[in-house]
């Protein structure tokens, strides 16, 4: 996408928006690049589903443990201060409303903040969920990082899914590789877009009405 | 950085507000929060709901809080022992309300709070007259009872070791309702007998990971509730 | 009673029917007595509603600790072997069916298993249930321990019970210092009675019918 | 005497039954009970229902077992992975049946089971088509999913120390599900890397207490599914 952000670059500007002390979820997959770009001045605490709080960054090549992954099943550190506990105990906090903010993948998101991100409901897939749909209930913020549009041009950003959903109005904000943009009452609050498109033309790119922050400012990174 | 350690007991308890539920920690002389429940009691909230397993014993404590009538309600298992005097007469002139749970069920609405869980069917006290009020369901061949989360505002825990993150360890029996009520309490406030370095704690043997708790204040040599009623002392 | 057992004896016939290897919730008052008679051969585990299990014997005076006691508040040991946990798993291991017996103190116990022993619903009384409720419901085999007639001479085995319940056909079997009673789908059989009393003596001190077991025997201890 | 230590994997997976639920532990490459596993293969039980987080990989443990044809359903939350090969060709060809179920509901649901809860209200899925044919209710402002718990008939656990009563510790991540799977299940079977000594494992470090536990195999060094699945192993 020439028009946008690369995903480190919107990784990156997801990571600026981290609270400094907050437990985050990253979603398996291009959430996960959210850790590499967190401003050293912060301490963010992250979860894994699999019963780890404190995941540390990737171990050095040869230094992999078998029993010390993250919930995308890769090999993880510890940080001093990190902690075990079981699946139940995993996912009473995500339920229980304890994880200040989740990064999670998106096929749309609705201006409701439906969340379809699980499955394209396809007959010859497999249904496979994962702990998407209780991080989407639980977690007090939920973050989507998507690409603006699918790879043939589709709007991911929608009126109403045509995906099977993961959860409804559970979207706060969204990043994609054009735009930051929130979820409110009214539906699409545009708060960041790139120079590259005029507002027009991230509209014409986006499949639901975008409305324009008065405060809006331009979408850049590193 | 994170930092969750306070330096005094007042600053630890200084936010709590008129009319907040409180979480006390501790069952018979395991594991109460005294020193932090003493400075509640300075602090001066009041209109206060306090939920622990029993009510009180003697002067100290739970029972000194009773004492200062800034508590509407008790809810509790077991509002009754050999020193709790403070709570029955409080009782018995009708000026305190008391709800009766079983322990199990006590513990279980806790937990659901903690985690997310809008409400849950146990047998426990059905056909009894506590499921009274209670919608009844049959699942399994046997009556269940609706049960419904209980959190509270604050929680008062006490520790034996804990971290800046929040990291904590009980020692023995002061387990108890501390691991459960952590989860469940909008502000989790807890005092420890020792702070130590982040790290100490392995992993694998931290009981309340760090995302349960808010505040943390070293208490190293915390007084016996035993030894106070045995003594006959009273606080303030 | 000179007619029947002493409490030490009927805590002792009820420890002979602990079955080796299982665990154990002893309800507070009375039937901690029970522990004092394990036969030597028999390893039980005790569990304790405050999240311990493998509570060993008292300590010795000034070896106390304030911080290891049991559901009654009293100063215990732990075995090798004892674990610690908290209140919810606790419940869980009683509420869900792990517990293979516990042994609780009774007011009424009525030939269908319902079980009254924890308030008599005097007005005056503050209400206090404990763990009682969540024992009657949980436990694999609830054991009762009483005196087979109140002080006054009212029998506590009768019809239906007076005053509130603590659980609704609950009870397997009742150990009183007269005799051991199943209770079964026909009502209260006799399986162990005092032979210093007939059996019409025996069912002139009961609230309800009594069938005397084909197999009976003498009720006798220590 | 209480010992729940058996000497062969062979004898610890005899009694399992056809027709059985059988939980297997494990998430990724931790806490896979493989040994256990390949020897209810040996064994031969069919017609299984087995719960996981996943479906298995490449063709040992749990895909090796899917792989005889002997397991009628799979439970997991999420059946598809890059090695999820076994699984993927089953279902697609029609011959085995799949439960989808979020994460967090699966491990409430184990939970649910052990701790002798009947059902109990979830937000998650609520909405969505995992949600379809349960009951919905609305509580707190939204809406809210009955969800019933899962036992099982045999647990199949990975843990790190054990004794003879059955006390478990896990190490690291291995801990995931088997802490619960140990609770729901009608006979807990554990194998574990060391067998200590009874009280050598400290009270308070206990993670399953034995209450939970039914045999216990030493199974000093259990192979790594990642490399057998990176060398195209194949068991049996």
């Amino acid at each position: 996408m020439t028009d946008g952000l690369t995903r480190e670059q919107v990784a990156w500007r997801i990571a600026q928006d981290m609270v400094d002390g907050s437990f985050v979820n990253l979603g398996i997959g291009q959430p996960e690049l959210v850790a590499n770009f967190l401003p050293e001045d912060r301490e963010i605490i992250f979860h894994s589903e699999n019963g780890i709080l404190g995941m540390g960054p990737e171990p050095a090549p040869g230094e992999e443990d078998e029993e010390l992954i993250n919930a995308g099943k890769k090999p993880i550190t510890l940080l001093p201060g990190g902690a075990i506990f079981h699946h139940a105990d995993s996912f009473a906090m995500i339920r229980g409303g304890h994880i200040d903010a989740c990064v999670l993948g998106a096929f749309q998101v609705a201006e409701n903040g439906d969340l379809a991100n699980w499955s394209t409901g396809g007959s010859g897939m497999v249904p496979a969920v994962g702990g998407a749909m209780d991080l989407a209930v639980g977690a007090k913020r939920v973050l989507v990082m998507t690409d603006h549009c699918t790879k043939t041009g589709e709007p991911k950003l929608v009126e109403k899914c045509s995906y099977p959903l993961t959860g409804t109005g559970v979207v706060n904000t969204v990043y994609t590789d054009l735009a930051v943009i929130d979820v409110t009452r009214e539906g699409f609050l545009v708060r960041e877009r790139v120079d590259s498109l005029s507002f027009e033309e991230l509209q014409n790119r986006t499949g639901a009405r975008l409305t324009l922050a008065n405060d809006w400012r331009p979408l850049t990174a590193f | 950085m994170i930092d969750k350690t306070v330096v005094t007991l007042t600053e630890a308890v200084a936010h709590i507000k008129d009319g907040d539920t409180v979480f006390i920690a501790g069952f018979g002389d395991a594991g109460n929060p005294t020193e932090l429940v003493h400075a509640l009691i300075d602090q001066g909230a009041k209109d206060l709901t306090l939920v622990n397993n029993n009510s009180g014993n003697g002067f100290v404590g739970l029972a000194a809080l009773l004492n200062t009538g800034r508590v509407r309600k008790m809810i509790c298992s077991y509002p009754r022992s050999s020193h709790s005097v403070v709570f029955e007469e409080l009782y018995h002139a009708g000026k305190i309300e008391l709800e009766t749970i079983p322990q199990g069920t006590l513990a279980e609405r806790i937990r659901a709070a903690g985690a997310g869980i809008a409400g849950f069917y146990t047998p426990t006290s059905a056909g009894t007259p506590l499921a009274e009020g209670k919608e009844i369901r049959h699942f399994d061949g046997r009556d269940h009872v609706l049960e419904r989360p209980l959190a509270a505002d604050v929680a008062l825990i006490k520790a034996e070791t804990a971290d800046r993150w929040g990291n904590l360890t009980y020692r023995l029996a002061a387990r108890n309702f501390g691991p459960i009520m952590c989860m469940a309490a909008k502000c989790t406030i807890v005092q420890t007998r020792k702070l130590v370095p982040l790290g100490d704690i392995p992993p694998e043997q931290v009981v309340t990971p760090s995302i349960f708790v808010d505040r943390v204040v070293e208490v190293p040599h915390p007084m016996s509730e035993r030894n106070a009623i045995l003594n006959g002392e009273h606080y303030p």
